[in-house]
């Protein structure tokens, strides 16, 4: 009972949330200068051509009708096609969200594979010269751009020495690159969390008992206190992972990806309203369902949240 | 151990030092740097590192150096400006929800919420194609998408703050809200709010070069940093010094600022300060 | 005897939070009676979670009643303004329970001190002569004025508390467990000022603690609270000598040590099972029945249909003001 | 915990394996190629993208098209002949040529298509260009005669540019979605497009050119960043690529399994000049300008170097005249001349579009020559559709830094200058004179009202007139006969081999 | 009771332990030789105020001492025959859950959130006992029962959140007594808990006291709660013991004057009107001990001599030391 309210509550706050940022999104794009109608006619093209293209696409409507009229359409789930190349938006996000998705999961298993164990370990010793490469690593993480990170990358393991390939997602190589330039800034700040909570973790009372009944040490840190500091790890990975989505548009771009975010990105270059639409619907019910997720398998895990 | 934590201390001094030098040298920037930083020296593009161009030139032979110094200037108005908005959006939000009604408080979060799960990049790119490209432009849409961190932050501090007992003691005490507000709750966020500006600032100055490097950033000719490694990507090989010495700046400022934002938070949470 | 505060039925009902939790609530305090003579000290007591606190609060009007009245001297608090609830309000001073969060920490204690004088609109020089008078009153030596709180240990920051407190010249003071934070000695040294400031400013104390021994000690009427209710109220002595709800007699019973230890009270205060009470529980579940039942060793099947409504003991002028909430009265005594 | 990260990572590794099994590559007839963005769509009556009839050129053919010197030559029409007046066009189809879907090419197909694109719901942006036509008929299945209401000598051109494209009348009428799947007559049939990752297309065996094409396959790879494509060009992952970058040239050069071959295009670099808006509307601040720019510097450092113009036509127009003799590179005169017009410390803005990084770099050039004469110009870049929509549409501008893509016909690049288009020039004469010349078919008439034309656009200098730029080919050593079609930029596969 | 002291060898002695804490410059003596005895099958509750050294104590003895910045800088702690302060740390631990183990005073904090009850307990069986799990499992059944948390173990597969307070100190002292301990420390364990509860919680140590026939160190701050269970009461002040004896012959004639005015500082209902004694300023901090005895600043017997020599813990009488020179003394006239 009380999961199926938590799950229908949070389901009303996601729709809700959905309904706002597009809706926000809706008139932002189309007070934006530029015309998908243009982009279509090009330099060359005619006025009354121009009048034609955007009485066939529909924008020359005022924009409270085409609000509704989107509305109506979203209602039905019907996401529409694409302004300039007339393909529905819904199959072409779908077709390109694979492989984005994947380059975020990979992306925060390479943060979780690398920060977690290196976080615990700083925690543990702290101070030590361990706890200092923890910091430097951490701090490069954030303090280098991706895009960056990824044009090294490429020029010293797909140049110099070719093990990578340059371009392309035609195999599981391809992904390698990408998800470490992503999964590196973001390993930063899950270093960061992992080692405060683990480090908050070990000043708790209940190390106190674990230490009085006998324990060794190594039970006491890896046990008792890691299974505790691992909690807000979940949480905080939910919302790494819409930072991932974001990201996801320069890695695409640095690496010839064809993922939603350079869809996105050329929807908004194109003024082309219902892929822009599309893809913030998506985004945000991607990333609202992933923090859900994040939240359940928070409260699995987590015994305290379970019964309230 | 002690030794050690003296180490981090040490750490603290050259992160304030770095970010003194920068400031200075950003002030100063005219009279530091050697040459116009926008002034093209067609006939010389290309030089390495030299004595005549300490850090070499550019593809248009432009002094990086100079570039680098004033580039300083909107690294650092960056920074200060996106803070400075998300401090007055954020905050503003944040007490708002924290101390208004609680349908207020769910309808602010909401919205917060909303601007929250769209990704930084994408929302930063849409704010920008909506208000056009420039460095004011990414400054505000920076400002933007950095205030629900603050909101929240705020909100949840104010809410704890909220009842602690000197605040209901100032209301016993007959002390109308606004006072109650600016004497007790934000002096005690203050903090907290501190470590995440820090934060917040090194992350700005990142995603400006990332949005630069979209193309969507700081308008040539002007020097920024991320428009120089925007530029700089397409000659690594010929030039590799037009992307090291700017990608070097960017780094240590952002190192510079979280680590000061480590120490505060450290100092901040007696929990962690403890000796164990 | 004129009657400082009054209140009447007050009821305090906590929503739980997001969209679907608003429907259900939680009554932390369940219609509570309750009126202080001038002068005199009422004492409240009740176990961790009984509401006493959440009643405190509402009483002050920091956080309105869901429904009932608070009259103070004569005044409907839910009938003022915000600005003149302020106003009234400053007659009327609180004392927490935690002295390391009721003073700001990033404030000065002159700061802290000044804050109600400034809003009393008393000048400069003024604040600051009646400061050092409350700081000495409280046994602070004014030269600290310019300290901050965590430079004070706990005692001292609770006579600060009290001296803010003060500066407002309250009628009114609510204690909530002033002492139950401190180290033996130094609540005999507070519950020693607090009694002197009493007779020096003809103060009224509402009293709040889980201390019977305190509360006993401290006040002339004591309410035993359980629940969100006042489950027996009596003048002191007649309470400690004759506690007739099961519940104040097993607080009476589980004083430690010296005070009532030794004096054969102890019936019904046979430990029930932690199996037992979540049976009697689910027995009496949504039945509307004693919420003591679970615990009561002397319930039976009559309380677990109907809730017992508070009565007097007596008729004559001393055991009319004894009033308890149990059928079963006769059964103990 | 740990236990289940590691699952959950070996899952999403297993994953990737499995959706990316190795593609098998090689075969000497596979070429690749880096492309640096998707076409629009592959509809070819939809579009007016460069990049789009690029690469539909190998799905789709044209009654007419140019061959390498730049002439119309035969394509599906075998021959035509025109009236007299230059009214009535017929045409002679070619016989045996089938689409992709198996369909026989006739007159019907013609007809059906130009239909199409003549529709009025269908909006298709070249509409007008087809709008003369008043009448098609198709006496037999291999003649189409089309009636024009008045003389119009780009018509053959039109029929020959990209838009002009065949499509199969069966398709057109059970609407096919030519944007996602094309349908041709063409050299290549369309494989896949997998949106931002590449575009394959494979060898039509029934083309109608015997022997043609001699590529198995080409692959469109879609690789935005420049620094990736000109690594793959060296490494071999890539044969050939859209564009170079003259900044390359020295590491191409140095790259002996890559060659690089060097043309002229056909396309009209300018700097645009807003001239309604004052000081720009005086011109004695557009010849300061004009002064003010070293137009060799800014070709060799932006563009790559090229040929100076000084009209607004390609320099390798068979109508182009030269006339750089007005206003040759001189500071001194442009100070003069902007002190005569009391420009002072006027903001200017030169708006380029992002989207073209050799624009930009030629606006930073443009920036500084002009800043050196005393002028105050600042930069500010806008995406391609702001560009449209508010500078070239709205006229929100002071400078913008553009390059005008060649057409066969005159008429396409130089329509609507004089009246108002989006520099703002008003010149009556010149207007006039190109709405006349529309209707001229004889060569040497045509081309003596351009040049009238074109010596006073070279006069009064509504642009500064850069040149046409050259075109670096760059492709692996052992390509052989990769074309380029002249004045529309398209690429032409069909002779093209591996060795 | 009484004879048994003197007869048997204690199963633990403190003798002279002294301890010390760095922080930079700062040196903090929190114990300066304290000297106790604990016997098999008796509580012996350890009084004092916060910060005079009980946990401390509690710690030396666990072998919990974090080093640094506390150091052992004197003294022993024998436990059976063996000097367990020289003992390398993997030797200590054998000793700690298995032969000496502690309940605390917030058992919602000092439970790990984490884990079941079930694991917290069988955890420790399967590494001193050597069980298997459902060896450990069966005995951890029986320990639940034995502490009346029920028969059926279903509080074993609780989360600790899941159980009340009470409930929650029942299974810390299960997890404690699961080895069969020869040593019990129980920190405070009921200072958390409601009244009502901590009567339950005292008798259950009591009667498992008798059980298993351990040794009891039960430190508190509350004269009444160790009046209640303790069978031999030390004070602690300042890092010192100053007064040890059964409880009977200190709670009837209290010689040292802390002991006594800690005991007339408790207000009870019987004490209204009279006033508190108390005991002015407060607990010096372990790093700013007076000179002399340590009490002699807040002493109402103190003379010059008390300024100077710190007086020894001896016999006064037969089985009841303290440590004053004026012990035994009056100063209500």
């Amino acid at each position: 009972m009380d999961v199926l309210r938590f799950i229908a509550r949070r389901f009303c706050r996601l729709l809700l949330t959905v309904f706002i940022i597009s809706t926000l999104v809706f008139f932002v794009v189309r007070v934006i200068p530029g015309d998908p109608a243009m982009i279509i006619a090009g330099m060359d093209a005619s006025p009354e051509d121009i009048m034609a293209i955007r009485a066939r696409l529909g924008t020359d409507r005022s924009l409270v009708i085409q609000y509704f009229d989107w509305l109506w359409d979203i209602v039905h789930l019907d996401f529409g096609t694409t302004l300039i190349s007339e393909e529905p938006v819904l199959t072409l996000i779908l077709e390109r969200f694979p492989l984005t998705l994947l380059l975020a999961v990979l992306g925060i298993a390479i943060g979780i594979v690398v920060a977690v164990p290196l976080g615990v370990i700083s925690a543990v010793k702290r101070w030590s010269a361990w706890d200092y490469f923890g910091l430097v690593f951490s701090q490069l993480g954030m303090a280098i751009p991706s895009f960056w990170l990824g044009i090294l990358l490429l020029l010293i393991l797909a140049v110099r020495f070719p093990i990578f390939p340059l371009f392309g997602a035609d195999s599981a190589a391809h992904l390698v690159l990408p998800a470490i330039s992503l999964g590196f800034a973001r390993a930063a700040v899950i270093l960061r969390l992992t080692r405060a909570s683990m480090v908050e973790e070990l000043s708790k009372e209940y190390i106190i008992t674990a230490r009085a009944k006998g324990l060794t040490e190594r039970m006491v840190k890896y046990k008792h206190a890691l299974k505790n500091a691992l909690l807000p790890i979940i949480t905080i990975t939910g919302i790494e992972f819409g930072y991932m989505l974001g990201g996801a548009i320069i890695i695409e771009q640095v690496f010839s990806l064809p993922g939603l975010g350079r869809l996105f990105l050329y929807g908004i270059y194109q003024r082309d309203f219902p892929l822009i639409q599309g893809g913030v619907i998506f985004v945000a019910i991607v990333f609202s369902l992933v923090n859900f997720l994040a939240d359940i398998l928070y409260s699995i895990v987590n015994p305290k949240i379970r019964v309230e | 151990m002690i030794a050690l934590r003296k180490s981090q201390r040490v750490l603290f001094s050259l992160a304030v030092l770095f970010l003194l030098v920068l400031v200075g040298s950003a002030i100063a920037a005219p009279l530091v740097a050697p040459y116009k930083p926008t002034e093209q020296y067609l006939a010389k593009r290309f030089h390495a590192p030299s004595l005549e161009n300490l850090l070499g030139t550019d593809n248009y032979g432009r002094d990086i150096l100079s570039r680098i110094v004033f580039g300083s200037r909107s690294a650092l108005i960056v920074g200060i400006v996106t803070v400075s908005l998300a401090l007055v959006i954020g905050s503003t939000i944040g007490l708002l929800a924290g101390l208004g009604s609680r349908n207020l408080d769910s309808a602010l979060m909401l919205f917060m919420d909303s601007v929250l799960s769209f990704p930084t990049i994408l929302l930063a790119i849409t704010v920008v194609s909506f208000l056009g490209y420039g460095l004011v432009q990414v400054m505000l849409a920076l400002g933007i998408i950095s205030s629900p961190i603050l909101a929240r932050l705020v909100r949840a501090e104010t809410l704890s703050i909220k009842t602690e007992g000197y605040v209901e003691a100032g209301r016993a005490l007959g002390t109308p809200m606004v006072k109650i507000v600016f004497k007790h709750i934000v002096p005690n966020l203050l903090g907290k709010v501190v470590v995440q500006c820090s934060i917040i600032f090194a992350l700005s100055i990142v995603i400006e070069a990332s949005l630069s490097y979209l193309g969507v950033g700081t308008q040539p000719p002007a020097a920024s940093w991320g428009l120089m490694l925007k530029d700089a990507r397409n000659y690594l090989v010929q030039a590799p010094w037009m992307a090291i010495y700017p990608g070097l700046c960017l780094a240590l400022t952002v190192l510079a600022f979280n680590i000061i934002g480590d120490t505060l938070a450290e100092r901040l949470n007696p929990r962690l300060t403890g000796s164990s | 005897m004129d009657q400082l505060i009054e209140c009447k039925d007050i009821v305090k009902i906590y929503r739980g939070r997001g969209l679907a939790g608003a429907a259900r609530g939680f009554k932390a305090v369940d219609g509570i009676n309750l009126s202080v003579a001038k002068k005199t000290s009422f004492g409240l007591v009740g176990e961790s979670g009984c509401g006493k606190t959440t009643f405190a609060r509402t009483l002050l009007y920091l956080d309105p009643p869901s429904s009932g009245s608070v009259r103070y001297d004569g005044v409907e608090l839910g009938t003022l303004s915000h600005r003149e609830l302020r106003k009234f309000r400053k007659r009327m001073q609180i004392v927490f329970q935690d002295p390391n969060s009721a003073l700001n920490p990033k404030m000065s204690i002159f700061d802290s001190l000044s804050e109600g004088l400034i809003n009393r609109r008393i000048d400069k020089d003024e604040r600051g002569r009646r400061i050092k008078d409350l700081l000495d009153l409280v046994g602070i030596s004014y030269a600290y004025k310019n300290r901050y709180p965590h430079e004070f240990s706990g005692g001292q920051k609770q006579r600060i508390v009290i001296a803010r407190a003060l500066s407002m010249e309250p009628d009114f003071l609510l204690l909530d467990e002033p002492v139950s934070n401190l180290d033996v000695s130094i609540q005999a040294q507070i519950i020693n000022l607090l009694s002197d400031l009493k007779k020096e400013f003809s103060l009224t104390y509402l009293f709040i603690s889980h201390d019977l021994n305190l509360v006993s000690y401290m006040c002339d009427t004591v309410g035993v609270m359980f629940k969100g209710k006042i489950v027996e109220q009596a003048p002191t002595d007649l309470l400690v000598s004759n506690p007739t709800h099961p519940y104040t007699r097993r607080l009476l019973a589980s004083i430690p040590g010296a005070a009532f230890g030794e004096r054969g009270l102890s019936k019904g205060l046979e430990e029930e099972s932690v199996l037992v009470i979540e049976a009697r529980k689910a027995q009496r579940q949504g039945s509307g029945g004693c919420p003591y039942y679970p615990f009561c060793p002397i319930g039976d099947g009559e309380c677990t249909s109907r809730a017992p409504g508070l009565r007097s003991l007596g008729d004559d002028t001393i055991s009319s003001r004894h009033v308890v909430s149990c059928f079963k009265t006769e059964a103990g005594t | 915990m740990k236990k289940r990260f590691i699952t959950m990572f070996l899952a999403a590794a297993l994953l990737t394996a499995s959706v990316g099994v190795a593609f098998a590559q090689g075969g000497s007839g596979v070429l690749n190629f880096g492309l640096s963005g998707n076409p629009d769509t592959l509809d070819p009556q939809k579009t007016s993208g460069t990049l789009t009839f690029q690469v539909l050129k190998s799905f789709y053919d044209t009654l007419v098209e140019p061959d390498v010197t730049g002439n119309l030559v035969p394509a599906l029409a075998e021959s035509w002949s025109v009236s007299a007046d230059g009214l009535v066009w017929t045409f002679k189809l070619r016989a045996g040529v089938v689409f992709h879907n198996g369909q026989t090419f006739t007159s019907k197909d013609v007809k059906v298509t130009l239909d199409r694109i003549q529709a009025e719901a269908f909006a298709s942006p070249k509409r007008s260009e087809f709008v003369p036509i008043k009448k098609i008929e198709t006496p037999n299945d291999l003649t189409v005669v089309l009636s024009l209401g008045s003389a119009y000598a780009p018509f053959l051109a039109t029929l020959a540019s990209g838009w002009g494209a065949i499509l199969p009348s069966g398709l057109i009428a059970s609407g096919h979605n030519f944007a996602a799947q094309p349908v041709g007559t063409g050299p290549f049939k369309f494989e896949r497009w997998v949106r931002d990752n590449k575009i394959t297309m494979v060898r039509n065996d029934k083309y109608w050119i015997k022997g043609l094409p001699k590529l198995a396959r080409v692959e469109f790879n879609i690789v935005p960043e420049r620094a990736v494509q000109i690594q793959g060009l060296m490494s071999g992952a890539i044969e050939a690529v859209e564009f170079v970058d003259p900044e390359d040239l020295p590491i191409l050069n140095a790259n002996p399994k890559v060659t690089v071959k060097k043309e002229l295009t056909s396309l009209i670099m300018v700097m645009a000049m807003n001239n309604s808006r004052p000081p720009l509307n005086d011109l004695r601040v557009r010849q300061a300008v004009n002064h003010a720019i070293d137009k060799q510097l800014v070709l060799d450092i932006a563009y790559g170097g090229g040929k100076v113009g000084s009209t607004f036509l390609d320099t390798g127009n068979a109508y182009y005249t030269d006339f750089s003799s007005f206003y040759p590179y001189n500071p001194e005169k442009a100070m003069q001349l902007l002190k005569e017009a009391g420009v002072g410390n006027k903001e200017f803005t030169i708006h380029v579009p992002q989207n073209y990084p050799l624009h930009v770099k030629a606006a930073e050039l443009y920036q500084q020559m002009l800043e050196k004469v005393g002028m105050n110009v600042k930069l500010q870049l806008v995406d391609w559709s702001t560009w449209l929509s508010s500078v070239f549409s709205g006229g929100n501008y002071d400078f913008t830094v553009i390059g005008h893509t060649g057409k066969l016909d005159p008429d396409g690049t130089l329509a609507g200058y004089g009246a108002g288009k989006y520099v703002k020039w008003q010149n009556p004469v010149v207007a006039d004179l190109l709405k006349r010349a529309v209707g001229v078919s004889d060569f040497a008439a045509r081309k003596k009202m351009y040049t009238q034309a074109l010596e006073i656009m070279a006069r009064e200098v509504p642009f500064v007139y850069l040149g046409t730029s050259y075109r670096y080919v760059a492709t692996r050593s052992n390509v052989v006969d990769f074309r380029m079609t002249p004045n529309i930029d398209t690429f032409d596969f069909r002779w093209t081999e591996l060795k | 009771m009484e004879a048994k002291s003197s007869v048997k060898a204690p199963l633990l002695a403190v003798e002279n332990l002294g301890v010390c804490f760095t922080h930079g410059a700062m040196q903090a003596h929190a114990l300066r030789g304290i000297d106790l005895e604990f016997f098999k099958e008796e509580i012996h509750g350890l009084v004092g105020e916060s910060g005079s050294g009980k946990t401390v104590t509690s710690t030396c003895i666990m072998g919990l001492l974090q080093s640094p910045p506390g150091e052992i800088t004197s003294g022993k702690i024998v436990y059976d025959g063996v000097d367990m302060v020289p003992l390398p740390e993997p030797e200590k631990r054998l000793y700690r859950g298995r032969k000496i183990a502690m309940v605390f005073q917030e058992p919602g904090k000092y439970l790990n959130p984490a884990f079941k009850i079930g694991d917290q307990i069988t955890e420790m069986l399967i590494l001193h006992l050597g069980l298997d799990k459902k060896a450990a499992r069966e005995r951890a059944v029986h320990l639940l029962d034995l502490v009346g948390l029920g028969k059926d173990g279903r509080v074993l597969d609780s989360y600790p959140h899941e159980l009340s307070g009470g409930m929650k100190q029942r299974a810390m002292i299960a997890i404690a007594i699961s080895c069969d301990p020869g040593f019990l420390i129980a920190d405070e364990p009921t200072t958390a808990l409601d009244v009502t509860l901590q009567l339950q919680i005292l008798r259950l140590i009591k009667k498992l006291k008798d059980i298993l026939g351990m040794a009891v160190l039960f430190i508190s701050h509350d004269l009444g709660v160790v009046k209640e269970v303790a069978d031999r009461v030390s004070v602690i002040y300042a890092g010192r013991i100053v007064e040890t004896s059964t409880k009977g012959k200190l709670f009837e004639n209290p010689l040292h004057p802390y002991t006594k005015l800690l005991m007339l500082s408790i207000p009870s209902a019987q004490r209204r009107g009279v006033r508190l004694a108390t005991i002015p300023g407060r607990v010096p901090d372990a790093d700013k001990t007076p000179e002399g005895c340590a009490f002699h600043p807040r002493c109402p017997l103190a003379i010059e001599r008390c300024s100077r020599e710190n007086p020894s813990l001896g016999d006064f009488e037969e089985g009841h030391r303290v440590a004053c020179h004026r012990a035994g003394e009056s100063w209500i006239n």
